[in-house]
């Protein structure tokens, strides 16, 4: 039971196996046009990953072009594992959101658990210290048995993985609606803190370095999770779902220890997580942007289970894994850092010129296809958009005017709705003080952590109301940002960026696609007046199930400068006898 | 004084511990790695709290196995102070430097919040400067928090004074209440709440710098020539 | 009174880091003939005598004592004298 | 190579919050015949071929798989063909 007989190019292209894996004919003939060959199967599983929207983002990169993104205190705008943000002092805060909708759906505890951890690996191999992590959960009404099990599963998923890794989860938001019940959202946003001669992105420069892996074995889990993240969930997807990705926080705390000693080390050229479509997208896009090549010996990846296939090493989303570039002949350096920490880095590869991704397992060459067409030539899509019937309906209703006729009594019903309620079942389960930095916990309206040794604060939150932007996409993207930027000023603070997860429904669906268009354009303009560009973000689409898309729903996390300790303003009344104001309309 | 904070693989409250005696009380604190083998050379010892190895299968269990216990037990029985912290605590109990052990809270779910304890007895060095019966807000942050011993176990704590620290609306299913305990000598304290979280008003709450100080004063008292 | 044995386990493939970190342990213990560690459950029940017993504790397991799409389990039953 | 199995459970005495909580739930699925739920750990060991087997496998449990001061264990040896 040695080698398991893989399907011919031939055969793949004839019997349209590509189309399982989630290309399309058209896709697949740029592929053959590229290559000027039929790709074998691993070949066709690297660019059926690396071209899925999760990592291509082909049908929301020319939206995402509108988002405006920089100004003179960012550092590092969208492109690189998290954006990064000047506060002064030679300091930097690096941030970013990301989903885990698809995982959270068949697996709450290991899905939310998982997205936690894939976003501190985006910040700590930027070489910041994660600080601090949020979260934007939606989910149906709390009346099904199904709801609460992933309701309190998905919450339990990631107090068992902040908590471990010892990370303050220190703010989020739950929103409950019908349109949530057979997809909920699960967004992780991870703060990070960073000197900034210490930032570390991720290139592979310098031909003839080495290429090392650091942490966690690859066993056969979440096998094509970035194209199944690309995909509207169904019955059937229970069903073909990959193993499952178990997160290990233990493996990841061992590992955010190991990595931030590595930054300090001058033998490191590049680092990057291994996320969505694992080994394949970290190696081609650390290679392609660098305008190198990389080759691997697919025989030294480590290997948690037996008889691994190269297209199974390559695909694995197994989880807590990192891709270092080192200097050659200094391997050594590196291998004794994670040695220390309990771990184990090897060598697998090195930095060529050719600018391909070769892949040789047990002698044979079993992939060689060019970087830039993994990472950069994916096909892009501009939709067709169109206004929703509804919309207009509602453009032409009259103003609504509730009839209150006992305040008190609307005031309870209001309050007793559990998107309303107060989240403290929630955030007591997270550890929100671990590394004693925080100021303002959750309960407010944003959260607040000092810096030490400063005399600053950052204050940070998520904001979402999706229902706003159902009813009009531009108008309600532009509050889900100013709402943000309200709670940072109501703590103390100034706005200075913010991170985006677009969570929208089927893109090939013109309605839809209308939904994201108009709601990235009315984001994109309250950034432009607020001066809070976008640094980094994460797009998550086809959510929905039975035909019926989610509320669009596009998270913004921001974060905020606190220039004093002084200014730090909490949301609840502070004595008897202040006086309470209301200022704006 | 010299403080040693002990780190074993997944201690998360390590750095907040060397932040609360460097910055907190003003004294010495170093970083000494599971693997060593030695501490004569600290005056004092502390447990972090965390997450040793995952806390998988037991808290607190394989760090117990690890090489720098036995330096820590010899450190103990010279008399020197030595105090665990959440997961410091559960490394105490599965070493056996103190009785009984630890099961998940009552409500089966992690609980962070400040809490307020009873301080129940001031003769202890970890406790001088408190006031007996006063009310005192730490924050806890736990999943296996919930002490048992049997009541044999629990009669010579009560008879021996060794329970310092009681929870005034017990967050854990704890027996008795109690939130920390010290060994029969009284030089070693195993606590779930994090004295060391509360060091600063700007955070919440400074009434753990007292625990901290007393140690810092019993530990003067006995040491006035060299200091 | 029924007492049913219930064993529930990772399924093959899945991560197990609970036995990888005890591995781990073992081995620094000096356990050095220690190959594969796998954690998994133990749960007794205390059952009255029901109708469809076997099907009851399937449907239990099923919906709350583990996890399907990453354990596997099995059980025992035993009549046990109430007192 | 040999295949140990290790049952760890909570001592008699020693309140179970687990399985109180998983009873718990399953009164509240209409499971009313379950009188009593005791949570315990299922360990699997694969172990090379050594001296004295069955004292390190008892040295392991005391040392590390269980605390005596509130569990109680029993475990099963069984030869397996190593591949
Ligand atoms: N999933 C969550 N994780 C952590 N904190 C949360 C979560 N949901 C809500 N919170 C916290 O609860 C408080 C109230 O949240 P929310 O009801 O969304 O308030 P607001 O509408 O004022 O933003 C905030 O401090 C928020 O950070």
């Amino acid at each position: 039971m040695q080698s398991i007989v893989e399907l011919t190019p031939a055969y793949i292209a004839e019997k349209k196996i590509y189309q399982d894996m989630g290309l399309s004919d058209a896709e697949f003939l740029s592929i053959q046009n590229i290559l000027g060959r039929n790709p074998n199967y691993t070949e066709t599983g690297l660019f059926s990953v690396m071209w899925s929207e999760h990592c291509s983002y082909k049908n929301s990169k020319p939206l995402l072009k509108k988002f405006p993104t920089t100004a003179p205190h960012v550092l590092q705008g969208p492109g690189e594992g998290a954006g990064i943000v000047d506060i002064g002092d030679n300091q930097a805060v690096v941030f970013k959101i990301e989903s885990h909708n698809h995982p959270s759906a068949i697996e709450p505890y290991q899905g939310a658990a998982t997205g936690v951890g894939g976003i501190l690996r985006d910040v700590f191999s930027m070489g910041a210290r994660p600080i601090a992590l949020l979260n934007s959960l939606r989910f149906g009404e709390l009346t099904s048995e199904r709801v609460k099990y992933l309701f309190r599963e998905v919450v339990h998923g990631i107090s068992g993985y902040g908590n471990c890794v010892g990370v303050p989860t220190v703010g989020g938001e739950v929103q409950f609606d019908d349109c949530y019940e057979g997809n909920p959202l699960v967004n992780a946003m991870c703060v990070g803190l960073i000197d900034q001669q210490d930032i570390q992105k991720g290139i592979a420069k310098g031909i003839g370095n080495t290429v090392m892996y650091a942490g966690a074995p690859t066993g056969r889990d979440g096998i094509h999770g970035a194209t199944f993240a690309s995909e509207e969930l169904s019955e059937e997807s229970e069903s073909k779902r990959p193993s499952v990705q178990v997160g290990d926080p233990f493996m990841e705390k061992l590992l955010i220890e190991a990595c931030l000693e590595v930054t300090q080390c001058d033998a490191l050229v590049g680092m990057q997580d291994m996320g969505a479509a694992g080994l394949t997208s970290s190696s081609s896009e650390m290679a392609s942007k660098s305008g190198t090549g990389i080759e691997m010996n697919l025989d030294q990846i480590p290997q948690r289970e037996q008889n691994m296939t190269p297209y199974e090493l390559m695909l694995s989303e197994s989880q807590e894994r990192m891709l270092l570039i080192v200097e050659k002949g200094r391997e050594h350096e590196i291998e004794a850092i994670f040695e220390k920490h309990g771990l184990h880095a090897v060598s697998v590869g090195e930095v060529i010129e050719d600018r391909v991704l070769r892949l040789t397992h047990q002698n044979e060459v079993v992939a060689d296809v060019p970087v830039d067409s993994l990472a950069e030539d994916a096909p892009v899509y501009h939709q067709p958009s169109k206004e929703p019937a509804y919309f207009s309906t509602f453009q032409n209703m009259e103003d609504y005017y509730p009839h209150v006729d006992n305040a008190e009594e609307t005031l309870m019903d209001l309050l007793k709705q559990s998107t309303i309620a107060s989240k403290e079942w929630v955030y007591d389960q997270y550890d929100t003080m671990v590394q004693t930095n925080t100021v303002v916990a959750p309960g407010s309206d944003a959260a607040v952590l000092r810096i030490k040794g400063t005399n600053k604060a950052i204050a940070m939150t998520t904001d979402c109301n999706s229902r706003y932007i159902y009813l009009d996409p531009n108008t309600g993207g532009k509050i889900a940002v100013a709402e943000a930027a309200r709670n940072i000023i109501c703590s103390g603070g100034k706005p200075l960026a913010l991170t985006d997860c677009l969570n929208f429904g089927n893109p090939e669906i013109p309605e839809y696609f209308w939904q994201m268009e108009h709601a990235v354009e009315g984001m994109s303009r309250a950034c432009e007046s607020l001066s809070t560009p976008v640094i980094s973000g994460n797009v998550s689409l086809y959510n929905g199930s039975n035909q019926q898309s989610i509320f669009p729903t596009p998270v913004v996390g921001m974060v905020g400068l606190i220039e004093d300790l002084e200014h730090v303003t909490r949301q609840s009344f502070q004595k008897s006898g202040d006086l309470i104001y209301v200022i704006g309309e | 004084m010299k403080f040693a904070v002990i780190v074993f693989p997944g201690s998360n409250c390590d750095r907040d511990m060397h932040h609360a005696i460097q910055e907190g009380i003003g004294e010495e604190v170093h970083f000494v790695r599971h693997t060593e083998s030695d501490l004569a050379s600290f005056d004092g010892i502390l447990l972090p709290g965390g997450f040793s190895h995952g806390d998988y299968l037991r808290s607190g269990a394989m760090a117990a196995t690890s090489p720098i216990i036995s330096a820590i037990k010899k450190e103990a029985e010279k008399g020197k102070p030595v105090l665990g912290v959440c997961n410091g605590f559960q490394v105490l109990l599965e070493a056996g430097l103190l009785p009984g052990a630890m099961l998940s809270n009552e409500g089966q779910r992690f609980i962070c919040r400040t809490v307020e304890l009873r301080v129940e007895n001031t003769k202890s060095i970890f406790t001088t400067s408190y006031e007996k019966g006063q009310i005192i807000r730490i924050p806890v942050a736990h999943g296996d928090g919930n002490y048992f011993c049997d009541e044999e176990t629990y009669k010579s704590l009560k008879d021996q004074e060794r329970i310092l620290f009681t929870y005034e609306d017990n967050p854990n299913g704890s027996v008795h209440n109690i939130a920390g305990i010290s060994n029969e000598r009284g030089n070693v304290l195993g606590m779930m709440p994090h004295p060391e979280r509360a060091v600063e008003s700007l955070l919440g709450s400074d009434d753990g710098l007292k625990l901290f100080q007393s140690i810092v004063k019993s530990w003067r008292e006995t040491h006035a020539v060299h200091s | 009174m029924f007492k049913v044995q219930v064993y529930v386990t990772l399924k093959e493939g899945v991560l197990d880091p609970q036995g990888k970190a005890v591995r781990g342990s073992l081995l620094s213990m000096n356990y050095d003939e220690v190959q594969e560690v796998r954690v998994g459950k133990y749960i007794e029940l205390f059952i009255e005598e029901t109708e469809n017993l076997d099907e009851r504790i399937d449907s239990m397991i099923d919906q709350l004592l583990a996890n399907p799409v990453i354990e596997d389990y099995r059980y025992e039953v035993e009549e046990v004298v109430s007192n």
